[in-house]
């Protein structure tokens, strides 16, 4: 390799560093790799009957989307004065700038966890939206059972079982078997009106408000006696329409922007340790400039998901 | 001046030696885990010929059951359903046939063209020392071996490989009930076509790059010969079309992983299991598959035309015709690929109008192909044409594409395709594109570009035998299929004979299957041709076709860093028997004086 | 050794050209303001109430929407600095864009509207005959 | 062996030509259940014309370029001292193998959307076929159901009570153009009749009016054309294709069989319509 003869001026190609276009092109892979999710959401949004849209059905929080939309665009301006100072050879500031970025980004994720945790308190999560009225009834009558069958009461039941079955328990465990057996005597109205709902249900004589009056009642009654922690776990049936659908494109969108966000994080990490160990210099510029126009495509993408997701 | 001239346009004074010395890599770097573009596309030529023996015996398997159906299959059969006394049960056929053409397709075809020659070509033709981003090259390579790794396991999980013909088409996908292999062998399924996606995905950017900056001085874009065009219009089409099938594979997997429901239509039962729920879309797959995957086989031939075009031209040692033509029409097919991918789905209950606007764009699609091949026979006239295996293969490449083109053209016709449709003329259809024209172009490139991966010259005495056993093998293998698509033969049967008005059609396809054996055969030539010459073959110096491209000046093989001199480039690839200098050869670095210009004055060009 | 060159090539159209952030930050606050506010303030309501036959849901996607590609197109000119770059961004863009499009405007045409009568949930007309009862209503009414 | 690769070449499309020549008279040609393998409905005629058209244009493009690949082969091997032309192109010559293809294309293209429209077009279809269907085929691994309405009703979306259903054996009236409702209950299917030239897939989810017509009686067979998991291969039916009379005596037939509760039967016919009956306690 004859690096050292003089090489002739003469560059070919575009005059921009070529891990700067290959970002660029990356980009462009990833504009088509968002449009078939977007893209997805468009048409079968369009071409679907119905969709939810209220708020108190899809727990979609325009407030909290908003509060994430600013957080982004504020740390999109947080990363390009990060390039800004690179540019000015400030890599102090720059590496405090990348700080605030990433800070940013934990912030964007805290909320969308937020919102993640109300889907998921709620069961909005793909392929378990009932969709009809058996569905509905369907899971509910699942959900309680599963909820009686790991309760207390059940556990209660096989203690008891197990006593029996020991020779000297009576004996041994006197005391506790007899808080037991009072324990079990005291929710005997809840599993009576337990079991009630359940044949309700199975034998359909009741239609989903009347299921869900019943539930509420249950509950409450599971309340007073201490015994709503088993409860908790079934969930009020409704029925979405759609639902499933707009929980599928809900969740593959955010998630894979939030995929992007966590990547990003990945890389102002590197930046930052480069900068705190005082390696970073001005052979870093490419490097800052393209982590910059990956995240700024980050924020892009959560502009249209914003509007897309969470008004329309 | 003189550095920038290399005065030694036979190149035998300098074998390249010298390169070496810079760097002293340990064995691992070097070979495994090297960042060479040439190491990286010999591995990957290496990686994809051992593939292209699993999906062959794959395809074996699909032929033997097609001739002698539920008769004992030999050596699968009796190793893994000794119970049935080696028959094979139907739902192996179908896995049979999805991992033949998962394993043709996705390790074999598209990795051997853009991540071998692709590799090993593209910065020896431009002149740079190595590709943009090494590392993210060898990554590349490696993202490889997962995808196999998911393939090859999935015959062993329950329930076996995946079975839904390499569209994979929900709701058999989607729903495990469906099938068979629809179990975890379908997630394996999609999780290796993942992999591969991020593999090109990486290759690609890095070409574009490459090829777009990393040109030697003087490489305008109207200097680079075909391949460089191909090779960069197919990473374009790569970079913006599997984006989409990468995607569209997530929300598949969630589907089945997680219950979402994008291609799932609630209210099926589906074998007994509980009904679906959700209101997703079955065409939606279709649709986001097969924007990917029309897009994918142009991706599968464009660059074997590019290098086709090199060779032709070398090997008639005359200029190409109509060089800017021949790049219009690459680009051409590449953008009208992208508006075509509803032909396949004419009879999948598709908008018939959208079903009219594919068919006016896909009769189009024919007319950068025309322009392609009348090219082609355009640069054979008035040539001096050398036969060598090379160009042997080259030719067997025109010839059969203009089968398999044609052949395209009955089913681009939508009333045609009504009866012919998911019939053997489509799977005539995409063979002869697919084996008689790509992999024609394919062994032709092996050829050609041996002497400079290995500085030695494979055989061409057994390059030709095995190209005529190919090429009979071949044609006796897959012309038939029109026929059989003629007579209303479906594909993807196990049994088609179960059919009355199919039972006759047995003789012929055991002739095929014949057929289909010694074409097998004939690959164990080109194999042993391969690994004995690179040890054994004749020694040669950097030009030993007296072509004209960048990478005939760097030594054969190229040190690290590839050109002991930096190339600078004259002018285009293809001046052969140009008036101007004796020899009828004219490299693209060789630098004329003013008086040798002069001398003749070059007739009127096309550009 | 080209990776130097063409750095320091970036720094000097990085210097040519001052962005003033904080106005580019302003504007893109302001318009997710808008859009937030467009969602929760009932205006668009009574707004579309008095042009008559317009469906409230369409104005606000269309402004929502609208608003959303002028945020982008800031981000897009200033923060990644595409105003400034040279030619090559729209080699670059252009065919992306155009394939995005044509691949949204065919689904749409597709998907979006059905040609052939398209139930889901599918009735489980045929189920029901099998096991007797529980069909779901062949067409199920719309959410809203 | 000089010129012998223009040969071997040359030999190649010679022998593509001459199987084709040769398939119809080997059976390898279109099904054969007409005289000459001819459709057995107007449209599939219609389809074998257009293939036949095709056929030519695709032979002599493809005659006429392997003759000059092989004529090319043949004049221009290397010989000694000799020296190939020098050129880069010709304009003139490119634009007329471009704009003549074009031509073939687009005529080939505009010629065929006729066809395409009658059989796809719902506007298009035969007003009475369309407004009477006469079944409902639902695809199903692996098998078809086939609902007709009851003699003299026509066929509602929902099934009715008095529906009548077979499994595999599809019966369709002659000389008519005659349409379903063509429906999938769990994965993709293709409904695909060989001799009728018909083929459509059968969607889960959505439900797609298909028509055709018979010209000729007799029984078809009904292939399933799009994998549909193991049993794809065995998926067959058949279609019966009869007068109308005998089409309509046939649907009486089935509603007689089918609401036959045994003892009317027993009465009328005696002991012959015993075993619709058994099955009952
Ligand atoms: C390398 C791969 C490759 C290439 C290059 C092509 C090229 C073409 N293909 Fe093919 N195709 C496949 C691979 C390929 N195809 C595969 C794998 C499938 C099946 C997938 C599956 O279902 O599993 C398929 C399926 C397929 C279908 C769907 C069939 C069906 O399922 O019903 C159609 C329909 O239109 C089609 C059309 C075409 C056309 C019009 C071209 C054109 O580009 C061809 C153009 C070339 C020529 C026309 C010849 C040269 C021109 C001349 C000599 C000039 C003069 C010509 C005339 C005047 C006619 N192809
Ligand atoms: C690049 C792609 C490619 C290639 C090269 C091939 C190559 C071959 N294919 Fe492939 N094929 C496809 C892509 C390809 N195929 C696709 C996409 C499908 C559709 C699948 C679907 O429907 O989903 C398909 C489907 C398909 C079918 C239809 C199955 C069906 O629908 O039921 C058949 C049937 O004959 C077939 C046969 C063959 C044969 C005989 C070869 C031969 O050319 C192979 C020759 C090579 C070898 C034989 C290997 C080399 C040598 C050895 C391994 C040594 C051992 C050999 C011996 C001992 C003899 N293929
Ligand atoms: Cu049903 Cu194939
Ligand atoms: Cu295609």
């Amino acid at each position: 390799m004859t690096h050292a003869t003089a090489t002739p001026t003469l560059k070919m190609g575009v005059p921009i560093p070529n891990g700067k276009l290959g970002m660029w092109l990356f980009l462009g892979t990833e504009i088509m790799f968002f449009t078939a999710f977007i893209g997805t959401y468009i048409v079968v949004r369009m071409g679907s009957p119905g969709w939810p849209t209220d708020p108190a059905v899809t727990h979609i929080k325009v407030a909290l989307g908003g509060i994430n939309t600013f957080v982004l665009i504020c740390s999109s301006v947080s990363v390009v004065l990060a390039h800004e100072a690179m540019a000015q050879r400030n890599f102090k500031r720059a590496t405090d700038w990348i700080i605030a970025t990433l800070l940013l980004a934990c912030v964007f994720l805290g909320i969308k966890s937020v919102e993640y945790y109300g889907k998921f308190d709620h069961d909005i999560l793909p392929g378990r939206i009932p969709e009809t009225e058996t569905l509905a009834l369907d899971k509910l009558q699942r959900e309680l059972d599963s909820a009686f069958k790991t309760s207390e009461l059940a556990v209660l039941r096989k203690k008891l079982a197990d006593w029996e079955k020991t020779p000297d328990a009576e004996t041994k465990y006197a005391a506790e078997i007899k808080k037991s057996q009072d324990r079990v005597t005291a929710l005997g109205p809840v599993e009576q009106s337990y079991k009630e709902l359940r044949t309700k249900i199975k034998g359909r004589e009741i239609d989903l408000h009347q299921a869900e009056e019943q539930l509420t009642a249950l509950k409450s009654a599971a309340q007073n006696e201490n015994f709503a922690r088993g409860l908790s776990s079934v969930h009020e049936p409704h029925v979405i329409l759609y639902g499933n659908m707009f929980a599928s494109s809900y969740f593959i969108m955010t998630g894979f922007h939030a995929l992007h966000v966590v990547i990003g994080m990945f890389m102002f990490g590197g930046i930052i340790w480069l900068g705190k160990t005082q390696r970073l210099g001005s052979q870093h510029g490419v490097l800052v400039e393209n982590c910059g126009l990956y995240w700024h495509f980050v924020d892009l993408v959560w502009i249209f998901l914003f509007p897309l997701l969470y008004i329309i | 001046m003189s550095t920038l001239n290399p005065a030694h346009p036979l190149g035998h004074a300098h074998s390249g030696d010298d390169a070496h010395t810079h760097h002293e890599l340990s064995f691992v770097r070097k070979y495994v885990f090297s960042t060479d573009h040439k190491i990286i596309g010999i591995q990957f030529l290496c990686t994809t010929l051992l593939m292209l023996m699993v999906g062959g015996s794959l395809a074996l398997g699909v032929r033997w059951q097609l001739a002698f159906p539920w008769k004992t299959m030999p050596i699968i059969g009796p190793l893994l359903f000794s119970s049935q006394g080696g028959v094979v049960p139907p739902e192996f056929y179908t896995m049979l046939f999805t991992m033949h053409a998962t394993v043709m397709i996705f390790l074999v075809i598209i990795p051997i063209l853009a991540g071998a020659f692709g590799n090993f070509v593209i910065p020896l033709q431009i002149g740079a020392d190595d590709m943009a981003f090494p590392t993210l090259n060898m990554l590349s390579y490696w993202f490889m071996w997962p995808a196999i790794g998911f393939f090859m396991s999935s015959f062993f999980v329950e329930g076996g490989g995946a079975a839904a013909g390499w569209t994979s088409y929900p709701s058999l996908s989607a729903q495990a009930a469906a099938a068979p292999g629809s179990g975890a062998g379908q997630t394996l399924w999609l999780m290796g076509v993942t992999f591969v996606g991020v593999s090109s995905m990486m290759g690609s950017v890095n070409y574009m790059t490459t090829i777009i900056n990393m040109r030697a001085p003087g490489m305008t874009l109207f200097r680079m010969p075909t391949t460089i065009w191909a090779m960069f219009i197919t990473a374009i089409l790569q970079a913006f079309a599997l984006p989409v099938l990468t995607a569209a594979g997530f929300m598949l997997l969630m589907d089945r992983l997680v219950g979402t429901c994008f291609f799932t239509p609630g209210g099926l039962i589906i074998n007994n299991a509980e009904p679906t729920v959700g209101s997703g879309q079955i065409l939606l797959w279709q649709h986001l598959f097969w924007f990917y995957s029309h897009p994918a086989v142009y991706i599968m031939i464009l660059p074997a035309m590019g290098m086709v075009s090199d060779m032709i031209s070398t090997f008639s040692r005359k200029p190409l015709f109509g060089y800017k033509p021949m790049v219009y029409s690459l680009s051409a097919i590449a953008g009208l690929g992208f508006i075509v991918w509803g032909h396949h789905m004419f009879m999948s209950g598709m908008n018939p109008y959208l079903g009219m606007t594919f068919m006016l764009s896909t009769m189009m699609i024919a007319l950068p192909s025309a322009v392609k091949t009348f090219n082609w026979l355009g640069t054979l006239w008035g040539g001096n044409i050398q036969f060598t295996v090379p160009m042997l293969n080259s030719l067997g490449f025109v010839s059969m594409f203009i089968v398999g083109g044609l052949s395209g053209i009955f089913m681009a016709a939508v009333p045609v395709d009504i009866y012919i449709h998911d019939t053997y003329f489509i799977v005539a259809h995409f063979h002869y594109v697919l084996f008689g024209a790509t992999m024609f172009g394919v062994f032709g490139g092996i050829h050609y570009w041996f002497p400079k991966m290995f500085g030695r010259m494979m055989n061409e005495s057994v390059g030709k035998v095995h190209f005529v056993l190919s090429f009979i093998g071949f044609n006796c293998t897959f012309f038939p299929m029109h026929l059989l698509g003629v007579a209303g033969m479906p594909r993807r049967l196990a049994d088609p004979y179960n059919y009355p008005y199919l039972a006759h059609l047995l003789p012929m396809n055991q002739f095929m299957t014949y057929s289909a054996i010694l074409m097998g055969f004939a690959q164990f030539l080109l194999l042993g041709n391969f690994f004995y010459s690179m040890f054994k073959g004749k020694k040669v110096g950097r030009n030993p076709w007296n072509a004209n491209s960048l990478e005939w000046t760097a030594p054969s093989p190229p040190g690290h860093g590839n050109f002991d001199i930096l190339p600078v480039v004259y002018r285009g690839p293809y001046e052969y028997a140009s008036p101007l200098v004796e020899e009828d050869f004219l490299p693209q670095t060789r630098r004329l004086t003013p008086e040798q210009m002069a001398a003749v004055k070059p007739p009127a060009t096309a550009h | 050794m080209t990776e130097d060159h063409a750095a320091t090539v970036a720094d000097h159209s990085d210097a040519a050209h001052h962005v003033n952030y904080m106005l580019v930050f302003g504007a893109l606050c302001a318009l997710t303001l808008l859009s937030v506010l467009a969602d929760l303030m009932g205006g668009i309501e009574a707004l579309s109430n008095a042009i008559g036959h317009f469906n409230t849901k369409l104005i606000i996607g269309f402004i929502v929407l609208t608003v959303a590609c002028f945020k982008a197109s800031f981000v897009m000119l200033y923060f990644m600095h595409l105003k400034f770059e040279g030619k090559w961004k729209f080699v670059l863009l252009a065919p992306t864009f155009v394939l995005a499009m044509a691949l949204v405007v065919t689904l749409a045409a597709e998907i979006a509207v059905h040609y052939y009568t398209f139930n889901t949930p599918q009735s489980a007309v045929t189920a029901s005959v099998e096991h007797g009862g529980s069909a779901a209503p062949a067409h199920a009414a719309p959410a809203h | 062996m000089r010129k012998a690769w223009s040969l071997f070449f040359l030999a190649a499309a010679v022998v593509a030509v001459a199987a084709c020549w040769a398939a119809p008279g080997m059976h390898w040609w279109f099904p054969q259940k007409s005289p000459g393998g001819h459709a057995v409905s107007p449209l599939g005629n219609q389809i074998d014309d257009l293939f036949y058209l095709i056929l030519v244009i695709t032979s002599v493009t493809f005659i006429g370029t392997q003759a000059m690949l092989a004529f090319v082969l043949w004049k221009y091997e290397a010989a000694p001292g000799r020296r190939s032309a020098f050129t880069h192109g010709s304009h003139s010559l490119e634009v007329i193998w471009s704009v003549v293809p074009a031509g073939i294309m687009l005529f080939i293209a505009l010629y065929q959307m006729d066809v395409w429209a009658r059989y796809r077009i719902q506007s298009r279809f035969d007003p009475y076929a369309f407004e009477h269907p006469i079944a409902e085929v639902t695809a199903r691994q692996f098998e078809w159901r086939i609902r007709y309405p009851a003699p003299g009703k026509t066929l509602q979306a929902k099934p009715q009570p008095d529906d009548l259903y077979t499994v595999n054996d599809f019966h369709i009236p002659l000389g008519r153009p005659v349409m379903f409702q063509l429906r999938s209950d769990d994965v993709l299917h293709s409904f695909f009749l060989p001799h009728h030239r018909v083929k459509q897939d059968a969607v889960p989810g959505m439900t797609i009016p298909v028509w055709f017509e018979s010209t000729q009686t007799g029984e078809f067979e009904l292939v399933c054309a799009e994998l549909c998991g193991w049993g794809h291969y065995k998926m067959r039916g058949q279609i019966t294709a009869q007068r109308e009379e005998e089409f309509q005596e046939y649907l009486k037939k089935l509603s007689q069989s089918q609401f036959d509760d045994g003892v009317l039967a027993a009465n009328a016919a005696g002991a012959q319509q015993a075993p619709a009956g058994e099955e009952k306690p």
